[in-house]
């Protein structure tokens, strides 16, 4: 039954990134006894949360063979709308949860916004996605520093406090960022692999020819990638604000560069046509671990934490392809 | 005559350097309203090679009669500084020193070692009978290792022992994440010293999440507001902070116009300390308007 | 070489098998070629040709069995199989020219042809001497396009034609050439049969690949049938008719390939109708209607316009202002090729690996592809898909030993299946096929021909775009013939026959000069 | 004729960068007198030879249908090797131009050895070149702050003082950089255009399969584009070190997005298969001039600088696509 074979293959390629995700659990157990804690895997895993959430729009994205290399500032960018947004509207009304659901629902709308943005350029301007994310990219970094002077915008103590609950609180003793998480992984999952949607990413970035061939609205498939991509910023933008409680023109930089690797580490193809969710997930909670692993130990100088990240990024990538490249030889 | 006085800062790329281009931009406007002839041209650099880009320009284009510079880095902009010299242009250099003596009239900077001193000073007189604590650094940088090799020869034979440093580069989120592990690793910690405030607002955050505000505090570094306003009100969390102003900047571009506008001598150094800030004098420090 | 002996043996494999994982796609194979000789490899699709070329070729290892090609001195020697690669292969004048075209898009056609295998003067390329050669290769091959544009804007058949003259350009002892016409034109072909005939005076050995078995009768000396994986026979060309060839592929005896399908009656409705249809730079002038249950047949030499006017149709170029479309008397554009669909308008594409599959993916995914949306509320039904899929298998006769495999790794006529199988899973009411045999074979086209007569009997309407002229008389009602841009004429009954289909195409006559066009141009 | 057709072609597709550079003069021209003056232009050609010949190398790197991230950090750590071999050299060996030659040749030899791990980790171990240079970009730049103690490494100052004639010394008015700038170019362009290596570039990045059934020795080119890449950053470092004498950990930093975006911005394809050294020279000049206008004028506010860089690598883009689009469909 070709069912059948094609869950065994999809499994095995899965591995990779599997294999890759114990060895650091085990070498962390080993670096560390506080590793296993229930406190550093709650901040693990609350922490891979932004990370994660924006790389899951990423597989959109680079399924359908884009790419965006604006999120970072785009987070920043958001971020720093909504403390306007929530500071600004403090006088005028009295509940701070309205207030912040206003602020939250302004999020997801100027994230909307922007993905679309990015999408049109791509697909009406038929500018290269790199070009058009790397020109927004500077975009928006200039606007919220803009936006806050050069210096920090920070939330209003008052609402900050209420607004702290969404990435400080817990459900069954998980944070909340963690639920979003697997929420978004979840809703991710199942748009990429069981919708028509889903389908036509695939198809698009296996081959956009015969997508249009095929009756498949590229352009307006591969916006709504964007969009999604700028709808799953501001999700994450949305628990990070209540974290600090402020926006400088330092938030979120290198978050693309992170976002992306987490979705390739994860199985994803770069050039498009292959993504997965879970491996995107997987992908996120690799890169958060690595940088937990070096800081529970000194044994490595701190000047080498990036050669070490490097390293463990590639071997990660080399286990998952070497899996991959066995099963379905290209 | 009208006098061009070109001023070259790094952008801002993180709260303190925020806090500098606000200065610069505020006191360019003050000087040009007072002074009509006087016009200042603000260039802000990403990268040590865009800075002396910019130093290029501002000799090449605006024909500058004299330049006030914060470099990016010490080292690399020693040359491109020296041969605005070499113009005959008046030069102040803000905050990092170049690498080479005698090329500025002015200098005008905070004291970096002597931000570690006075924290490691503070901290090993709180923890006289003993007490661990952790370092949260900033980028790899000349500044980073000033402060740092300062502070680690100021608390050695003390009772003080340094549990670990890590960079957190002058970024909140750094120091959250950064703070959340030494938590996670090291059941007693007494105190931490964030060497900067952007730092020291993602500690914070990381200690209340862990609820042990109640067993540590934490020494930041700068002055910025939302600390100062902590350490005014008392916070028990923030006892302290070490300033190193980002004003000195209007200090600099003032003391490079009154050369034009006065007929006394202008130059040598001027050297602001870094005071500690405690709850008593806090009030001195606190500029509410500032973005820092 | 007028001294070489005209039957000198060139290359043998003996007891040659091949698998794919544990699937035996060929076995025991013996063969034994000829120089000089042009030699047939027959079978059905997915009988294993390919599969058995590359391996000469060195294009996929053996997996079992032995070759021999013989050295310059006409002495056959054994050839290690694990180091036999293409370019081990190409150097010793073993070429093969894939049944998919394999050219580099963003180059034009001097730099696809010697790639790999450029002329230098000193360190740097000789950009004159290659654009001289490809210019006179062309010319042997009498293809008359310009050498210097990007092949990505060639039609399929000149970019078929660049692969031969690729192929011709390297120095070659044994020449194979897997389908080569499936995608040329009448015209076309001739031309490389005559450069065949050119070779093989020299003393080149031909391996030929087709399902056209009258090319076959008209240049093989030999036929070899391959069925299943196994060689089933080995003749003297003389000695076979068409028929023959025809029953020993298939394994049956063929009768009527073309069936006769009822033409509408003069009343039934009109579901098409373009009235002066034109597209800037592509189509000057077309008009045609298309009745219920008619089968509108569109002949024409290569770059008529055929494909550009079914594209426009669709809504993938725009018609002019003064044209107009009517889809049953209401008069629509369609802004994209969903909207076509859904009014029932479905196309298939010519281009198969460009423009139909996607060639790493797997079957019932490029199935579904075009139909998503009828297994699909909300979320994609899967084992509905799986079921329309098994199905469709059945219904168009996809051979297949691995339902796992992945589109590209299907044979060619298979994957031209799989295309029309994904184009009617739509159930379009008004199909558009361009060149919609290409490929397959002579057992199958039968099949899909009563298919196509038998959507017509239940009222559905086809237009059939086709180079294959048997094809378009054996099976339309009506031909329309363009020439340049125009659609120059309608044939029907009578007039409904080769040498005036020719006659038209050729821009020798046209009807639409009665009505004052000439005037007007 | 179609010799003539070529040439026809090229220009008009090579039309859209022009434009925007013309555009980028007069605009220049406008805002400030001084920007026309013999200095300022020397300056800015000057200062693009360090990203342009970078982007030269990207230039191959990308058609061949590959990318290079680690080039900044690359840069940063062949400069640190360099001032290292030189301080330390300082008292075995007497004639400085000697030394010099010697950490020049060194440059060399490390710049291709680092294109060639890129190389043989993309096509051996068959990694994504994204994730490869990704991590070799965090280990250059881990390894020169590591090499730096976390500060800056400086040049000696009596060979700094002789090797800064390299930056600032003048041939026929015209600084050295911008010689070896346009040496550069010259042999990139012949080397692209005119040599079967070039060809084989192309035919890479338009289809591998295609390449390797015509009996190229794909992995082998496609390495050569990483050693070519590496032995670009080693000549522009050698141009860079005499201007600013020194390195650390933040040297660089970002000269990968900038010489992706001038090889974009000139015209080549970021998807591979067809790429234009001039194009690639244009598009260094843009990104420069776009820096040097943001500092004629002090009408835009400092922060928005990158607003203003990005909406302008936006439109020049959209500029040359847009010339290039009506000359060939795809
Ligand atoms: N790489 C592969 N992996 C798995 N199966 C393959 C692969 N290549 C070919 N096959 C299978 O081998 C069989 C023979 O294919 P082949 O392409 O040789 O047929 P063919 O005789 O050329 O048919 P056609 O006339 O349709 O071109 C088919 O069943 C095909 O699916
Ligand atoms: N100059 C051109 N610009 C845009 N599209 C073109 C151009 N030339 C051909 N095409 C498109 O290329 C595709 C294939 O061209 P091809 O020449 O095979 O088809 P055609 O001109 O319609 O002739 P045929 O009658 O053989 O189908 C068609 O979609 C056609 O519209
Ligand atoms: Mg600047
Ligand atoms: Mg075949």
């Amino acid at each position: 039954m070709p069912e059948i074979k094609i869950t065994r293959s999809i499994d095995l390629k899965t591995a990779g990134p599997f294999v890759a995700l114990i060895a650091l659990f085990i070498l962390g157990a080993f670096v560390n006894d506080a590793f296993l804690s229930s406190g550093n895997l709650s901040n693990i895993l609350a922490r891979s949360s932004f990370i994660g959430i924006v790389a899951i729009g990423a597989t959109f994205v680079i399924t359908a063979g884009g790419i965006d290399l604006s999120v970072g500032s785009m987070a920043a960018f958001i971020s720093g709308c909504m403390i306007l947004i929530m500071n600004s509207l403090m006088d005028k009304i009295e509940s701070l949860p309205v207030l912040i659901l206003i602020a939250i629902f302004a999020s997801a709308l100027i994230g909307a916004a922007a993905g679309c943005i990015n999408g049109l350029l791509t697909t009406k301007a038929k500018i290269e996605a790199f070009i058009v994310t790397l020109g927004t990219m500077g975009i928006y970094r200039s606007l919220i520093t803009y936006m806050a002077d050069g210096g920090t915008l920070s939330l209003n103590f008052t609402v900050g406090d209420v607004y702290s609950e969404v990435y400080y609180g817990t459900l069954l003793g998980v944070p909340y960022p963690v639920w979003v998480f697997l929420c978004v992984a979840i809703i991710g999952y199942v748009l990429l692999n069981k919708t028509v949607f889903g389908r036509h990413c695939f198809a698009i970035g296996s081959n956009e020819k015969v997508a249009l061939y095929s009756a498949i609205h590229v352009d307006r498939v591969k916006t709504m990638t964007y969009i999604l991509q700028g709808i799953c910023v501001s999700i994450a933008t949305i628990i990070y604000v209540p974290r600090l409680g402020s926006a400088s023109g330092q938030t979120g930089v290198l978050w693309e560069l992170e976002a992306i690797a987490a979705v390739i580490i994860g199985g994803t193809m770069l050039k498009g046509g292959y993504g997965r969710i879970w491996g995107t997930v997987v992908g996120a909670l690799i890169l958060t671990l690595i940088g937990n692993i070096l800081n529970l130990t000194d044994m490595i100088s701190n000047y080498l934490n990036g050669a070490v990240q490097g390293i463990i990024v590639i071997a990660a990538v080399y286990l998952q392809r070497g899996a991959w490249r066995k099963r379905a030889p290209t | 005559s009208a006098q061009t006085i070109g001023v070259s800062i790094p952008a801002a790329t993180h709260g303190w350097a925020g806090g500098l281009n606000f200065h610069a931009e505020e006191t360019k406007k003050r000087l040009e309203a007072a002074n009509p002839g006087m016009k200042i041209v603000l260039l802000t650099a990403n990268s040590a090679s865009e800075q002396a880009n910019d130093l290029e320009d501002l000799v090449a284009i605006h024909q500058i009669d004299a330049l006030v510079v914060l470099p990016f880095e010490s080292a690399p902009l020693t040359g491109p500084v020296r041969n605005v010299k070499r113009r005959g242009i008046f030069v102040t250099v803000v905050d990092r020193g170049l690498s080479e003596e005698g090329i500025e009239d002015v200098y005008v900077a905070g004291n970096n070692a002597e931000l570690g001193q006075v924290s490691a000073k503070y901290i090993k007189e709180r923890l006289s009978s003993g007490g661990n604590i952790v370092i949260l650094r900033g980028i790899p940088t000349v500044i980073d290792e000033q402060r740092f090799d300062a502070f680690i020869e100021e608390i050695e034979g003390s009772n003080v022992i340094v549990l670990d440093d890590k960079h957190a580069n002058w970024n909140r989120d750094d120091g959250f994440t950064v703070m959340q592990d030494f938590l996670a690793r090291f059941p007693k910690i007494d105190a931490v010293w964030a060497q900067d405030d952007d730092i020291a607002i993602g500690v914070i955050q990381a200690v209340r999440q862990a609820r042990r505000q109640d067993e540590l505090f934490i020494v930041g570094g700068g002055g910025m507001k939302d600390i100062v306003k902590r350490v005014m009100d008392g916070d028990k969390l923030t006892p302290v902070d070490v300033l190193y102003p980002p004003s000195m900047i209007a200090t600099a571009m003032e003391l490079t116009a009154l050369k034009f506008l006065s007929n006394a001598p202008i130059n040598g150094d001027y050297i602001l300390g870094s005071p500690l800030i405690t709850q008593d004098n806090a009030e001195d420090y606190y500029f509410p308007e500032s973005p820092f | 070489m007028p001294d070489t002996p005209p039957h000198r043996t060139l290359f043998t494999a003996k007891s040659l098998t091949k698998s794919f994982g544990e699937v035996r796609v060929l076995s025991n194979i013996d063969l034994q070629v000829n120089q000089g000789e042009v030699l047939a490899l027959l079978g059905e699709n997915g009988a294993g040709k390919s599969t058995l070329v590359k391996l000469i070729g060195g294009y996929e290892t053996v997996s079992g069995g032995l070759l021999h090609l013989a050295n310059e001195a006409g002495e056959l020697r054994p050839l290690n199989s694990d180091t036999w690669k293409h370019a081990t292969a190409e150097a010793q004048g073993v070429i093969l020219i894939h049944q998919e075209l394999n050219l580099a898009e963003q180059l034009n056609a001097v730099e696809n042809i010697f790639l790999g295998n450029e002329i230098r003067r000193g360190p740097f390329l000789d950009k004159h001497r290659m654009l001289e050669l490809t210019r006179e290769y062309l010319s042997i091959l009498d293809c008359d396009i310009d050498p210097l544009v990007p092949v990505a804007q060639l039609s399929v058949s000149v970019k078929q034609m660049i692969e031969i003259a690729k192929a011709y350009a390297k120095n070659s002892r044994l020449l194979i050439l897997d389908e080569p016409t499936a995608v040329l034109t009448a015209k076309e072909s001739e031309a490389l049969f005559q450069l065949i005939d050119r070779l093989t005076e020299q003393g080149v050995a031909i391996v030929y690949i087709s399902h056209k078995l009258d090319e076959i009768e008209r240049i093989a000396d030999r036929v070899v049938v391959l069925r299943d994986g196994e060689l089933v026979g080995d003749y003297d060309a003389k000695t076979l008719t068409k028929d023959d060839m025809a029953r020993l592929m298939v394994g049956r005896e063929l009768t009527n390939l073309f069936p006769v399908a009822t033409p509408p009656n003069a009343t039934s409705e009109v579901v098409l109708e373009l009235k002066k249809g034109a597209v800037p730079g592509l189509i000057s002038n077309a008009s045609f209607q298309l009745r219920a249950g008619e089968i509108l047949g569109f002949a024409g030499l290569v770059g008529s316009g055929r494909t550009a006017l079914m594209e426009a149709i669709i809504g993938l170029h725009q018609f002019s202002k003064s044209s107009e479309l009517l889809i049953r008397g209401k008069s629509v554009s369609f802004s994209s090729l969903a909207a076509a669909r859904d009014a029932g308008i479905a196309y298939l594409t010519k281009d198969r690996k460009g423009s139909g599959l996607l060639l790493g993916m797997s079957l019932p995914i490029n199935f579904s592809l075009f139909s998503l949306h009828k297994f699909s509320n909300g979320l994609i039904n899967t084992k509905k898909e799986q079921e329309a899929f098994s199905e469709a298998v059945d219904t168009f006769e996809i051979r297949l030993k691995d339902l796992s495999i992945s589109a590209g790794n299907l044979s060619g006529g298979n994957q031209q299946k799989l295309l029309l199988a994904k184009v009617m899973a739509a159930e379009p009411s008004i199909i558009i096929v361009d060149e919609p045999t290409r490929g397959i074979d002579i057992g199958t086209k039968s099949q899909i021909y009563h298919f196509i007569a038998n959507l017509a009997e239940k009222g559905h309407s086809i237009i059939m775009v086709s180079s294959d002229m048997m094809e378009v008389i054996g099976l339309s009602h009506r031909v329309a013939v363009m020439c340049r841009g125009q659609l120059v004429g309608i044939l029907e009954g009578e007039q409904k026959q080769e040498h005036e289909i020719m006659r038209y195409a050729a821009g020798l006559e046209s009807q639409l000069t009665q009505e004052g066009e000439k005037a007007s141009a």
